[in-house]
């Protein structure tokens, strides 16, 4: 079992002709993903990697049934890649793209949540359901069918934990980075919500940084309305305040957003917090075997 | 990006906001000329990126030419935590009667920008909303529609009983609400918005801040960056594609994903060493992006070992060992290099370096203590 | 029995220090109609009629419980006091302003839909139950308590119809003025459907004129799923194509909109449309004799 | 507000839409000298507020200077549906590869704008829409955020397959939603939008309606109003706050209510007379619209009678019947009156009018009857 993908799911790439789209296509498919299209506005009727364009997300929503889209495409016209999805009724759109402006996502997100669906990112390495199919940019070889959710603001550390999980026999049911930026359309909390309900998962990783309060919002959700175990882990705790770590979401500003302040909130709400990447896989291989 | 407070008030201005005129003083004398021509009692404004200034002195009343040129002249040798002043802006004092806090922001939690206001001017705003967060008036703008009139009046009359005052600040928020949106802004802010003795309406002291990720389609704002005010090494690394922040540390790291990034920082920390810096390579494993990020960190004096911890997804680890090998034959680093490759591409990447003289770890938690082991040789040898 | 207005409405008066806000306040107040508040930015605290003053509608609703409210205000700035209603929770705005920018109006609605609210204008005299109370400029003295309910898109051609209703014996449920500009708030099915489901409404008078299809939307409404008897009048067969007559909305344009379009759609749903304004009130009268 | 296609143009260049550059001439020699600047074939149109020019002939293609200049002499002397001619434009042909129809304007039913898009160009599409509806391209805009980019490219996908044309076909429909929105416009029409045969897009023909009750916010619109192609008795009636509309027939009416003005007009044809005018004085009773009213009514030739129809709601009846007295007193007249006042101070107004020499009547198809009547022995007379 898993949540959000699954071996059914049918995923067009929006901006499959560009470098990055067409090289991950590739990459998905290798990882038997079910890549029913691709939209390139004006590269309508051609193909990529045996993968038929199509000029709108409408159409090739009509013609291909799909119910999951991954968007490539550059920053500043993402946003409508976006609407475009959830518009032509695609229920799950994950967003790539680093870098859209902010405003673009406050204009945007109400418009996904008018439409029912479900936004992963932006600025986000995507979805994978080891064994079953992957949307997005997370390295399938390093992942293994499992049972442990992994939801992640961040890519390479996620890569580095997952890496360390499967090295140490544990399994994933699915891994999810939900981006870096300010804004993003599922938060800690809904995925949280995901795996509390999914009978494939038995326990969470949780990898937050710097930056919001939406770690401050799991912590209470975990105390008030999870069964399963999580086991967290907070970069940034030597971030200088009021600096951009990166990721456009990774700030502290105004004392709020510290690392201090959320791990003491998971603390409180009863969530071990491991020191370091490496503490997370100790962490949960304790949990596990206490189950 | 942030702007200086003349700059905002500038951009404000041309929001139809109520900035009074000012001038943008380099020197005493240019300072002294502009309160000849205002000709009454002027202020003079350290121009820094860094809050706090009248606290730390970089604002003074001047009462008289002289005066102005003398107030400027302490000023414009100061440093405010840590940055030099360049700029002085010099304007009109005005009667105040009240002042009040004017903000827009985004609102994270909500996922839409929030107008706040407070009946008290000048106050850290984020000290209020820690402290005493009842004193603060949030008004969530529409995230379609911003900020509506209505909205704004409802805010206003919170803070200002009499009616006036009270439509006279709605329509600042309008304003203010508008350059917002219009400059891609993620804060504007005006602290103080005074109502002066002759019941006008001022905007004092402007902030702005703009989203980095909004300036390609505002090339005109990206002019009004200060190069100047920014770290020469961080700039580079912008120029070149890199995101680096400088600290205080003597172990450096090379990083691709900057969750990955602030963790090696962490992890130095957690074994006892002292990071040297934040620096994501970002994802596409260009080897001159190798060459570059040894560049910069060495052109730091506190360096004393350099790690690499690098998780190939995108990024290829034969790609950044190319990069390395070339940057330890034409100049080879003057600080030991600890180097951990993983995942696509990660054996040939270690033939390639077999060769090299290079310390190679293959945990995280190894590659961290081997520099700092190293960092800390270098440190007693010299 | 009424609809949208009883003797128990509590109602504000956006605009209330306005010459068309005060006279019209007293009068309502003259008619018994329970006027609870008034708003106008900046005269907070004072007092018109001996009704008092708020600063906005918020507070206005917040301290008087109000559940209705009819703007006066001036047109450039009418749409924001009908979302500054809607937004504090008013269930039915009436607005009298004419000469709204229509674009305002296409913003407006759909935060109107959003708040589940009724707005019942814009440039429309109103809403009276004769007896209970009334909400706009609607004259009183012309109505009397009865069964017909009367919808209209006009004002005084409202006014001469119900005037001969009420001197025929013939009294009035409610009487509402929808408005004469192209986007309103309560459109004729609104009005047909809450007189049907209404038992203190025995038949309707409908009043329709030229300019768009709402007529047309209207007769296939009666046909399908209405009960009561309908009597319809439209007005401006003679009016020249292209122009606007008098009402933002009143124009035929393209060749649609026409007084005989309209007929024709009556008549094609059973309905019987008189010929001129007296010929309402004898259709009504046989209509009435024959239940 | 109607505006000519030379304004409209003019327009929708400030709103980056891709319009070929124009002269507008009011003589034959400055359209051969815009002919002679151009160097290049040009067509020159009639500029009338009217639809159909081409098929009337006011629309012609010049291949020199000479005829240009003959050109423009035959169209400055026409009249198109009873308008005379006083102005062309003149502007370089183009050689057309495709021509589409490209139009926003408002979908009642909707309640939101609607974009049409249609393969053939230059057509009726008010005809298009009536008989062969499935060759319109219809995409709803959002109400509040507009035309979305990917709507405009699904729009423009239905009508171009080819990727550089739909791609460019959807820029256009951007903009025209920016300049509907910024204008306040009822409508912004492009007719034909035309690919040349070097592949770029041209906006041919524009059309645009503004919002009338939008003009006080764009007070530089209201400039672009021809005074001269407008009916002398409305402009005037504007002017002094009354809608007024002139129709042929001989019976003319005063009315208060736009509605109550229809059916008056319509009982008076039902009556087998033929109303004069369109005439709606408005809710307020300010004695001096009655004076205006009937100078305007006055002044065209054809009345042969007139009747007041006024039901008192706000507008009070003897404050019309103060403004009947005067105007009796100081002009008399040319034709009999017949006057119903009903409503407000109906009473007071009865006794007022009794002296005068006027006929009155209680009922509304009374009063139409009875001025029908007098219209007829009035025509029988002369």
């Amino acid at each position: 079992m898993s949540i959000l993908l699954d071996a059914k799911t049918r995923v067009l790439v929006q901006g499959i002709t560009g470098r990055d789209g067409s090289f991950h296509t590739q990459q998905m498919i290798a990882y038997d993903t079910r890549v029913v299209g691709g939209v390139t506005p004006g590269k309508g009727g051609q193909s990529v990697h045996d993968v038929p364009i199509f000029d709108t997300v409408a159409s090739a929503a009509r013609e291909t049934d799909a119910n999951a889209s991954v968007v490539y495409v550059p920053p500043l016209v993402a946003a409508d890649a976006i609407c475009e999805a959830v518009v032509a009724g695609i229920q799950l759109v994950v967003c790539i793209t680093e870098g859209i402006p902010v405003q673009d996502m406050v204009r945007t997100l109400p418009l996904v949540h008018a439409h029912n669906a479900r936004l992963v990112g932006p600025n986000c390495p995507g979805v994978i359901t080891p064994g079953a199919g992957k949307i997005g940019i997370l390295p399938g070889n390093i992942c293994t069918p499992g049972d442990v959710g992994v939801v992640s603001r961040s890519g390479t550390l996620t890569y580095e934990v997952v890496y360390e999980l499967t090295r140490s026999g544990i399994g994933q049911s699915t891994c999810i980075g939900i981006g870096g930026d300010p804004l993003i359309g599922t938060r800690f909390i809904d995925v949280l919500q995901l795996f509390e309900e999914d009978p494939g998962t038995r326990a969470v990783v949780l990898i937050g940084e710097i930056g919001g309060t939406d770690e401050e919002e799991a912590a209470e959700f975990i105390a008030s309305k999870m069964s399963k175990p999580v086991v967290a882990f907070i970069a940034g705790r030597t971030a200088p305040p009021g600096r951009r770590m990166g990721h456009a979401g990774a700030i502290v500003s105004g004392g709020s957003g510290t690392a201090a302040a959320k791990v003491e909130a998971f603390q409180a709400a009863g969530v071990e917090v491991a020191e370091t990447p490496s503490g997370v896989v100790e962490c949960m291989r304790s949990k596990l075997s206490i189950q | 990006m942030n702007i200086h407070e003349y700059q905002a008030r500038d951009l404000l201005r041309r929001h139809d906001l109520p900035v009074p005129p000012q001038v943008v003083a380099s020197t005493p004398e240019e300072a002294a000329n502009a309160a000849r021509e205002f000709d009454t009692p002027v202020v003079v404004k350290a121009q820094v990126h860094a809050g706090g200034r009248g606290k730390a002195g970089g604002v003074k009343l001047a009462q008289s030419v002289d005066d102005a040129r003398a107030r400027a002249e302490e000023i414009l040798g100061m440093q405010i935590k840590g940055l030099d002043v360049r700029r002085v802006l010099v304007a009109p004092a005005v009667d105040i009667a009240r002042e009040v806090y004017v903000g827009i922001t985004l609102d994270r939690a909500a996922a839409r920008p929030v107008l706040m206001l407070c009946a008290e001017g000048g106050v850290d705003i984020e000290e209020v909303a820690r402290l005493t967060p009842e004193k603060i008036v949030r008004t969530h703008l529409d995230p379609v529609r911003g900020l509506q009139p209505f909205a704004a009046r409802a805010a206003s009359f919170q803070v200002f009983s009499e009616g006036r005052a009270a439509l006279g600040l709605a329509r600042v928020c309008l304003r203010l609400a508008a350059a917002f949106a219009a400059l891609d802004a993620t804060l504007v802010e005006i602290n103080p918005l005074v109502v002066t003795t002759a019941g006008d309406i001022l905007a004092i002291d402007a902030k702005i801040n703009l989203d980095d990720n909004a300036l390609t389609r505002h090339p005109k704002l990206e002019s009004l960056r200060d190069l100047d005010a920014e770290d020469a090494r961080e700039r580079k690394a912008r120029a070149r594609g890199l995101s680096y922040i400088h600290l205080d540390g003597d172990v450096a790291c090379v990083v691709n994903g900057a969750g990955l990034a602030m963790a090696t920082m962490d992890l130095i920390q957690h074994y006892g060493g002292s990071p040297a810096n934040f620096l994501d390579i970002g994802g596409s494993s260009n080897p001159e992006k190798v060459t570059t990020a040894l560049e910069i960190i060495q052109s730091d004096p506190n360096v004393r070992a350099i790690l690499f911890n690098i998780f190939g997804g995108i990024t290829r680890c034969d790609d950044v060992a190319q990069g390395l090998l070339t940057v330890i034959e034409t100049s080879p680093p003057r600080v030991p290099l600890v180097v951990r490759l993983i995942g696509t591409n990660e054996e040939r990447a270690r033939e390639m370096l077999a060769g090299a003289k290079l310390e190679t770890a293959s945990g995280m938690d190894e590659v961290v203590q081997k520099a700092i082991a190293a960092a800390r040789s270098a440190g007693e040898a010299s």
